[in-house]
C-alpha cells in the first residue's frame, strides 16, 4: 500500500497550506470554529471545494436572490440538478446552462466536450430524457491563429460529444470581440422532456439507506476543478493542466440509459451527478438537502489509478459519474439494472441520520464533517460595488449617426462581421437532426422541436449581446431577456422560464461587481414583466486575462411552449406577393451596434438602446396573437445590424425572392439602428386586414420574385443589391477567416 | 531527406476512453490475456534538408502542432534518408 | 412485415428509425439487443446510426464482433433484406457483408444537412419504388462517410449496378460520390444518408419513405408468390 | 508480461485526408521542409503470459480488430517484461 505524505493539521494552519487550495484565513478560522478543532487535509480539502464560488455561489448568492423564481408552471425552482416546468399533459420541460469557460480556454476541445457532458448528466439526473443541447460561445477576433484554434476545437468538442450521445444540437450563439481573446466563454444548455411522475431529486433520504456510485472509475483528474473555475486565468495556469478532464460520451450514453431505466425503479430515492467537486459535493448536497448524513467506504469507491488518497478520490472530477441512494436491501436489482448496460453499480456508503459526512479510508476516518456546513454554511459575501467611470462618460454622450459613404459597401462589410454571418460552418458540424424532432433547426430566430405524439413543441434559444450589457448593465440585461423572449415569439411559441450564466470578470473589482449587480437588476425586471421566472443557472466569475475582465456577459437560455404545431413560424420570407412589415419604431441609437464597432476599430461606446419592457411585452403579445391567427408568413427579430440585416436574412433561403422596400427617415438610422423590440414580418395580402387588427406595424414593403433587394429612403434609391452578392459574403465570412493566415 | 517517426500517446493519468474501449472489446472475445490498451498516434513526416537543426524542428512541430501537451506526451525517432 | 432495429451500445438513431417503420410505414417493428441469439423471427434487419461503442478505434470495428452480427450474416445469406444506414453500413463494411472501408471525411469534421442523392439503381429491393436517376433529399450527419475501396472493387461494383446512390455534390470526399452500395445478392443495402431521418415533411423531406415502402413491397410480393 | 506495440497506418495507395491537413498546416506555419505526413495509430498493450504462443495471439488481434486491412497495414514490437 502506498501511503502518500500528507501535511497534519498543525502544518496545514502554521504554513497557511488551505491558501493554495483556495480557502482565505478568514474561512478556515470558520472551519475550525465548526469542527472544534483543526481540520486534517482532507477536510480542508472538502471545505476549500465547497466553498469555492463555483459550488457556493459565496459572492454572486446576495445578487441571485434578486431573480423572481416563482410561478404558476414552475415545478422545479433553482437549487436541483435542474430547473421544471409544467408543459400541460403531466408533461414538463428540463433545463439548465452551464459553462466551461476555463477548462476550455485551456484544452478547448475537451473543455467544451466535457462541459456538454456535465449539464446533460444535469438533466438526466432529475429523471429527464434530454432531447436537445443548446451553446453561447464567445471569442475574441477571429484574426489570430490562437483564437482559430480555440474557436475550431470548441465547435468540434461540443459536436464530438453531442453527435455520439445522440442529443441533437439544435442552436446556439457566437459573438467575437477582444476582450474574450485570452479567456473565451463556452457555456452549454441542454433541455429535457419528463413526465411530472418520473421527477427526481438528489436527496438523501432514509436512515440505513444505500448509496451507491455508478459510472466511470475515479481518476485524479480534475483535481481542484471548482476552485479553478473561480481563479483568474493567469500566465501560470498552463501549470493547472492536471484540472482539465477528458470526457467519454459514449460511456455517458450507457450512464443516460441506464439511469433513465433507473428512474422508473420504486428502489430509487435520490439521484445525483457528481459535477465539480466531484464525490464531495454529490454525497454532502444529498444529505444536506434530506437533512440525513452520509458515511462512506472509499477503499469501496472504483479507481482507475492506484493509491489515490481520500483528498484525490474526494475532489476528483472525473467525468460520467452518478450517485445514487436507494433503499437498503434492493442493491442486487440495481447492480443487474446497470450491469445490462456494461455498468457497474456498487454500494460504497449509506445514509445516516447524523448529518456528518463521515468517510473510512483503510480502515481509518479520515473525514468526520457536518453536511451542512458543506453544502450551506459556506459565508455569503457582500462584495462592494462601484459605478465605473467609463458609465457615466458613455451616459453622457449625445446620440450621434455614424457617417457612412457607401451604404451598400457598408452593409456587406456588416454582413461579413463573424458575429453577425452565417453560422452555418459552426452548426453543420452538430448532428442538429437526431431522435428526429427537430421541426426548425439553427438558422432561424430560434430552435424547434415537435413534441411525438402530441400538437405541441419547445421553442428554444439562447441570446446575450453583451456590447449592450458592458456599455450599460441593466438595460443590457433587459435587452438580453427580451431578445431571448422575441426570438421564440417570432418562432411561434409562448416564452415560459429562463436559465441565466452569468459569466463576468473577478467580483473582487467593484467595478464588476456592479456589472454583476445592475445586469442582475435588468434581467429580474424584463423576467417578470415578461413572466419567465429564472428556473436555474449558473454563474462564472474571474474570466480575465492579466487583469482586463471579459465584457459582461449574462447569457439567457429561454424555452418556449409552442401549443399547436401549426404555430411554427420561420424568418425566410415565403412566397413573392407577400407584405412586408416592420413592428416597432426605429430611433438613432448605434451605441455598440455592429456599424459603430465596424467604423471605430472595434471600439464601442454611447448609451445602449432604450428598452420599454412593458412595451416589448405588447408588441410580442400582439405578434404571437397574429402567428396563432395563423396570418404571419415569416417572423424575424431585429438584432445585430438592424433591418437591413434582418431584410437580407429573411431573403437568405430561397434562390428567388427579392423585396422592395420604403422607409423614411435618415437612411443610416432606418438601415443599421439597432433599436429594440422590434420585429420583421411578412404576411399574405389576403390577410392584411386581419393582420392589421391584431398588429401595431408599419407597411414597409413586398416581396418579390427579383432576387434582388432594393431599398428606398424618403423616395430616393438608397440600395440596390443581389441577394446572391449579400448571401455569398454572409455565408463565406466564417469559413474564409479561418481560412486566411493571419 | 529525414524520416521522421512520431509517436503521440496521452499521460499516464489521462482517461483513455479508447484503450478501455478496446481493452474490453479484446476480453470478450476471449483475449483475456490482454490487460490494459493505450492508444495513440503514429505518424510518419518526411521532411527535407534545411538550414535548421532537425532535432530542434521536429521537437517544435511535436509542441506545437502534433502533440497536445496539455493532455498527451510525444516522442520521435530521426532516419536519414540518401534519395536516390 | 416485421422489423428488427438492431442496438448497440452507442446506437443512437435506433429510435428514430423504430419510429420511421411504426409511425410512418406502418409496420411492425421491435428493438434487438446486440447480444440476442436470433432474428428468426423477422423479416428485415435495420441497423442504425450513431456511435457503436464510441465509434472507439474505428466506426463499426467493434459492433461487428457483437453477437447478433452472427446472425445479421444468417439472415443475409438467408436473403432476407439486410439495411445498414450511417454507422449501420459502417458496421457491415467491417464485417464484410459489404466491400470497402470509411475513411475520415475530406473536411476532417463531422457534417450534417440535407444533401441531394441520385438513384442509380432503382431495380433493387431497397430502391423499386423511385425513378431511375430520381434526385431525393436525404440528410447526412458523419464524420467519417469518405467511402474507399480498390479499382477492382470498384470495377466490380460498377458492373454489377451495386451503386444504387450517389451524392450529386459530394460532402465527404468519397470515391466517386458514392453514398450507398448493396451486395451482388442484392439484399444488403449500405448507405451513409438518413432515410429514417426523410418520413415526414414537417422536418423537411419525406422521400426516404419510398426506400423503406421498396422494402415491404419487394416483401409482399415475394410472400404472395410463395403463399 | 509483454509490453506490446503496435503501429498502424494507413496503404500507401489510400489517400490520408488528416496527414494532408497536417502537412498543409505545417506548411502555412512556415515549415517548408515539410513535404508529407501520414498519420495513423500508435497502441501499447499489456498481454499476460498465456498458452498460446505471444505472436500468434498479437497478429490475430491485429488482424481482427486493430487494423482494417481493406485499407491499414500494421506492424508491431513485443517486449518481455519482468514483473517486480
Ligand atoms: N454556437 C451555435 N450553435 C448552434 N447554432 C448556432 C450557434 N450560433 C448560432 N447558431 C444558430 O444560427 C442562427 C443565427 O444565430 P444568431 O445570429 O445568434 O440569431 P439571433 O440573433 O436571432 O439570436 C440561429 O438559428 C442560431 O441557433
Ligand atoms: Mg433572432
Amino acid at each position: 500500500m502506498l501511503l502518500k505524505h500528507e501535511p497534519n493539521p498543525e502544518q496545514i494552519k502554521a504554513e497557511k497550506l488551505y491558501q493554495q487550495m483556495g480557502l482565505s484565513d478568514e474561512e478556515f478560522t470558520m472551519v475550525e470554529n465548526i469542527l472544534g478543532r483543526i481540520p486534517n487535509w482532507t477536510e480542508t480539502g472538502l471545505f476549500s471545494v465547497m466553498w469555492s464560488e463555483h459550488c457556493s455561489y459565496k459572492t454572486s448568492k446576495p445578487v441571485l436572490k434578486k431573480f423572481p423564481t416563482t410561478g404558476e408552471k414552475v415545478l422545479q425552482g433553482p437549487g436541483e440538478g435542474a430547473g421544471i416546468v409544467d408543459i400541460g399533459d403531466n408533461q414538463a420541460v428540463v433545463f439548465k446552462i452551464e459553462s466551461h469557460n476555463h477548462p476550455s480556454a485551456i484544452e478547448p476541445y475537451q473543455g467544451a466536450a466535457t462541459g456538454v457532458g456535465g449539464i446533460i448528466r444535469d438533466v438526466f439526473s432529475m429523471g429527464a430524457r434530454p432531447i436537445a443541447m443548446l451553446n453561447s460561445l464567445r471569442f475574441g477576433e477571429l484574426d489570430s491563429a490562437r483564437v482559430k484554434y480555440l474557436f475550431k476545437e470548441v465547435v468540434a468538442g461540443i459536436a464530438g460529444y453531442g453527435n455520439c450521445i445522440g442529443i441533437p444540437t439544435v442552436g446556439g450563439e457566437v459573438q467575437f470581440e477582444p476582450s474574450y481573446e485570452g479567456n473565451p466563454l463556452v457555456n452549454a444548455m441542454c433541455v429535457g422532456l419528463i413526465d411530472h411522475k418520473d421527477i427526481k431529486k438528489g436527496q438523501a433520504h432514509g436512515a440505513g439507506n444505500t448509496v451507491m456510485y455508478v459510472g466511470a472509475k475515479t481518476g485524479r483528474d480534475g483535481i481542484h476543478g471548482a476552485t479553478f473555475a473561480s481563479e483568474e486565468l493567469t500566465e501560470q495556469s498552463d501549470e493547472k493542466r492536471p484540472a482539465v478532464q477528458v470526457g467519454d460520451p459514449f460511456m455517458e450514453k450507457l450512464l443516460l440509459e441506464a439511469c433513465l431505466e433507473l428512474v422508473q425503479s420504486d428502489a430509487l430515492v435520490g439521484i445525483q451527478d457528481m459535477g465539480a467537486a466531484g464525490l464531495t459535493s454529490s454525497s454532502a448536497e444529498m444529505a444536506s438537502k434530506a437533512g440525513m448524513g452520509i458515511e462512506m467506504n472509499l477503499d469501496l469507491v472504483p479507481q482507475r489509478e492506484t493509491g489515490m488518497t481520500a483528498y484525490e478520490m474526494m475532489l476528483s472530477e472525473s467525468q460520467e459519474r452518478m450517485l445514487i441512494v436507494i433503499e437498503k436491501g434492493r442493491e442486487q436489482e440495481i447492480i443487474d439494472l446497470f450491469k445490462k448496460y456494461d455498468l457497474e453499480a456498487v454500494a460504497i456508503g449509506t445514509v445516516t441520520d447524523d448529518k456528518k459526512l463521515r468517510l473510512i479510508h483503510h480502515g481509518e476516518i479520515v473525514a468526520d464533517v457536518p453536511v451542512d456546513a458543506l453544502a450551506e454554511d459556506a459565508p455569503v459575501y457582500h462584495k462592494p460595488s462601484k459605478e465605473p467611470a467609463y458609465f457615466a462618460e458613455f451616459q453622457a454622450m449625445a446620440p450621434e449617426v455614424p457617417q457612412v459613404d457607401d451604404i451598400k459597401e457598408t452593409f456587406i462589410q456588416i454582413l461579413s462581421q463573424p458575429t453577425v454571418a452565417s453560422k452555418e460552418w459552426v452548426y453543420e458540424q452538430y448532428d442538429y437532426m437526431v431522435r428526429t424532432n427537430t421541426v426548425v433547426a439553427p438558422g432561424s430566430d430560434a430552435a424547434v422541436l415537435r413534441i411525438r405524439g402530441t400538437k405541441k413543441a419547445l421553442a428554444m434559444t439562447t441570446d446575450c449581446n453583451s456590447r449592450f450589457v458592458y456599455l450599460d448593465p441593466q438595460t443590457g440585461g433587459k435587452i438580453a431577456v427580451a431578445e431571448a423572449a422575441r426570438n421564440l415569439v417570432c418562432s411561434g411559441a409562448e416564452p415560459l422560464a429562463v436559465t441565466d450564466n452569468l459569466n463576468f470578470g473577478s467580483p473582487e473589482k467593484p467595478e464588476v461587481f456592479w456589472q454583476i449587480e445592475k445586469s442582475a437588476d435588468g434581467i429580474s425586471e424584463a423576467c417578470r414583466v415578461l413572466g419567465t421566472p429564472v428556473i436555474g443557472g449558473n454563474v462564472s466569475l474571474y474570466n480575465e486575462t492579466s487583469g482586463t475582465a471579459v465584457y459582461p456577459t449574462p447569457v439567457i437560455g429561454m424555452v418556449g411552449l409552442v401549443t399547436d404545431l401549426d404555430h411554427i413560424t420561420t424568418q425566410p420570407f415565403k412566397n413573392s406577393g407577400d407584405l412586408i412589415y416592420l413592428v416597432g419604431e426605429t430611433k438613432p441609437e448605434f451605441g455598440g451596434s455592429e456599424l459603430q464597432k465596424l467604423l471605430n476599430n472595434g471600439r464601442i461606446y454611447g448609451k445602449a438602446p432604450e428598452i420599454n419592457i412593458e412595451l416589448e411585452k405588447e408588441r410580442q403579445d400582439q405578434v404571437l396573437a397574429a402567428i396563432r391567427a395563423g396570418v404571419v408568413q415569416s417572423a424575424h427579430d431585429l438584432a445585430e445590424g438592424g433591418l437591413a440585416v434582418a431584410l437580407a436574412e429573411c431573403l437568405f433561403d430561397n434562390g428567388e425572392l427579392g423585396a422592395d422596400i420604403h422607409l423614411n427617415g435618415n437612411p443610416v438610422t432606418a438601415l443599421f439602428s439597432e433599436s429594440q423590440s422590434r420585429f420583421l414580418l411578412s404576411v399574405k395580402k389576403e390577410d392584411q386586414q386581419q393582420f392589421e387588427s391584431l398588429v401595431a406595424a408599419e407597411l414597409i414593403g413586398q416581396v418579390n420574385q427579383t432576387g434582388s433587394l432594393n431599398i428606398t429612403v424618403e423616395g430616393e434609391n438608397i440600395l440596390e443589391a443581389e441577394v446572391a452578392e449579400l448571401r455569398a459574403a454572409w455565408k463565406g465570412a466564417i469559413p474564409c477567416l479561418l481560412k486566411s493566415r493571419d | 531527406m529525414y524520416k521522421v517517426k512520431v509517436y503521440v500517446i496521452l499521460r499516464e493519468s489521462v482517461l483513455d476512453p479508447q484503450g478501455q474501449a478496446v481493452t474490453h472489446s479484446l476480453n470478450s472475445l476471449n483475449y483475456r490475456e490482454v490487460t490494459d490498451v493505450r492508444i495513440g498516434k503514429y505518424m510518419e513526416l518526411t521532411i527535407e534538408k534545411s538550414e535548421r537543426e532537425i532535432n530542434e524542428v521536429v521537437d517544435e512541430i511535436c509542441h506545437k502542432l502534433l502533440a497536445n501537451p496539455v493532455i498527451e506526451d510525444y516522442r520521435y525517432e530521426i532516419e536519414e534518408c540518401v534519395v536516390q | 412485415m416485421k422489423f428488427a432495429v438492431i442496438v448497440f451500445p452507442g446506437s443512437n438513431c435506433d429510435v428514430d428509425m423504430y419510429h420511421a417503420i411504426k409511425d410512418e410505414l406502418g409496420e411492425e417493428v421491435e428493438y434487438v439487443w446486440h447480444d440476442a441469439d436470433t432474428l428468426d423471427s423477422y423479416d428485415g434487419i435495420l441497423l442504425p446510426g450513431g456511435f457503436s461503442y464510441g465509434d472507439y478505434l474505428r466506426t463499426g470495428a467493434i459492433a461487428r464482433f457483437s453477437r447478433v452480427m452472427q446472425e445479421v450474416i444468417k439472415a443475409a445469406d438467408a436473403g432476407k433484406p439486410i439495411l445498414g444506414v450511417c454507422n449501420g453500413f459502417q458496421i457491415l463494411l467491417e464485417a464484410g457483408l459489404l466491400p470497402g472501408a470509411m475513411r475520415r471525411n475530406e473536411s476532417l469534421s463531422f457534417i450534417c444537412k440535407p444533401v441531394e442523392l441520385k438513384v442509380e439503381n432503382n431495380t433493387t429491393m431497397f430502391t423499386n419504388s423511385y425513378e431511375e436517376g430520381q434526385t431525393i433529399t436525404i440528410p447526412v450527419a458523419h464524420g467519417e462517410g469518405n467511402y474507399y475501396c480498390d479499382q477492382e472493387t470498384l470495377a466490380n461494383l460498377k458492373a454489377k449496378k451495386q451503386i444504387v446512390f450517389t451524392y450529386k455534390q459530394n460532402p465527404n470526399g468519397s470515391l466517386e460520390n458514392i453514398a450507398g452500395i448493396i451486395n451482388e445478392n442484392g439484399n444488403v443495402l449500405g448507405m451513409m444518408p438518413h432515410p429514417e431521418r426523410a418520413v415526414d415533411a414537417l422536418l423537411g423531406s419525406a422521400d426516404g419513405l419510398k426506400l423503406f415502402q421498396s422494402i415491404v413491397k419487394t416483401w409482399r410480393e415475394s410472400h404472395v408468390v410463395k403463399a
